[in-house]
């Protein structure tokens, strides 16, 4: 137990596999304790951060990983993939909305500036959930 | 993944679509050409019954903001009806919920 | 599309995570188009396999690996993690139940034999699947 | 993850126990201890309701096997009764079918 528990889930970069992402997520969030408002705020926010990367970057078919470190309250999951472009992420305005709601919903959004496919969400169940 | 179907109510001059299940990025093309397909050239207020929409993304959003473009170049409204906590959530995050008429007439 | 799709698991080798296992993997194979009675035996398979692992070797923390390679009709499941003895799988009697189980319910069961850690299990949408 | 309940139908001799939710690896060992309880020095036959079980794998079949054992150490038999088709299944491959008396009464 001396390693911190982590979960990795690979999928490729279609629009197709994110319900299966939303659906790991969701049981883990589950079994880690998250209340149900938590659950569906989780599943929301690694849809969005899977969406944004697949449509920036339709080119690329390398899988995408979501890799979820389990802290002591909580998660934290870092989304990446190889990219070969460097696109802006978040620009769009479906984009703006996704971010706003990544930032309202998680503890912590990190978009990584050295690699704009690298993002970094985190939630603890310590913390209640804003409701509107 | 998701079901959308249109019912337009006998006794209401407003035109009533009925979305439910799942609209994801997945689900998104075929939402969009449906959905701007219903609201193309009506001639009424439009209400989005919301009831059994169980998960909707930005790209969905999106799709409902662009009907709202087209229902209000024709000098009408969008009602949505009936929408989750968890969803409604979403449009307050991202200011929709000033764009919409949100109602929750049960 | 040239390469081949897939999906990559990876859990604490423990038996709280199992549940999550059988999760993604229903999902998928709900994707996947197979019907009710072979998710449920994809579930069946896949956890059978993720106890056996994971009985046998106790004193392991290394991750257990599902690669999940999508093929015309169905899927192939690798289960796999770093084995530090090559323990005998499926010798105990729940083992053999077990073993029993995932021969009835997957159209092909490979245990290979130069490493006792991997097992593999695949399943095609075509047959129909036998009710006892 | 799972929920086992014992009730003793007051109109029978048998002891009715309830096993409900999902018996996996993770639920195994505290399903094991409660059933072997539950059923040590019992002098009647066992009956196990199984309606509201949706998942067993073959470390729950083992502890049902174990329970067996110890119910016939007292020349008593286990009844198995309402099991869903996907677990009915499971039973019949691994010769457990033969072993329990397997019941559908409705
Ligand atoms: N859609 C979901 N979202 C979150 N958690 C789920 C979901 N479906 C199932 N779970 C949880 O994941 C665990 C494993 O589920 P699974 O074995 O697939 O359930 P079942 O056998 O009841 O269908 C269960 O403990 C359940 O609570
Ligand atoms: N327990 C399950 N087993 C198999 N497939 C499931 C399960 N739960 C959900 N799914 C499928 O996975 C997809 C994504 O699920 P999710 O987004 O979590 O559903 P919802 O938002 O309805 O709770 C859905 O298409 C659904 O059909």
């Amino acid at each position: 137990m001396s390693k911190q528990k982590q979960i990795v889930l690979a999928i490729p970069p279609e629009a197709a596999y994110i319900s299966l992402a939303r659906l790991t997520a969701s049981g883990l969030a589950n079994q880690l304790g998250f209340d149900m408002d938590a659950i569906e705020d989780i599943k929301v926010c690694v849809s969005e951060v899977l969406n944004e990367t697949i449509s920036t970057s339709s080119d690329i078919k390398e899988p995408i990983t979501l890799c979820f470190d389990l802290t002591k309250d909580g998660f934290e999951v870092l989304i990446s993939r190889d990219m070969l472009q460097q696109s802006a992420l978040f620009t769009s305005e479906t984009g703006q909305f996704a971010l706003s709601i990544l930032e309202t919903l998680m503890d912590r959004v990190i978009l990584s500036n050295d690699n704009a496919g690298t993002i970094c969400l985190s939630k603890t169940t310590g913390r209640s959930v804003p409701h509107g | 993944m998701y079901q959308f179907s249109i019912d337009r109510e006998t006794d209401a001059p407003k035109m009533v679509l009925t979305i439910s299940g799942e609209i994801d990025l997945f689900a998104a093309p075929e939402f969009r050409e449906k959905l701007y397909e219903a609201v193309s050239d009506v001639s009424a207020d439009v209400v989005l019954n919301c009831r059994d929409l169980s998960y909707i993304d930005s790209s969905g959003l999106g799709i409902l903001l662009g009907a709202l473009k087209r229902v209000r170049q024709n000098s009408h409204q969008v009602y949505i009806r009936y929408l989750k906590d968890s969803i409604k959530k979403l449009f307050i995050i991202t200011g929709l919920d000033k764009a919409f008429v949100l109602e929750d007439v049960q």
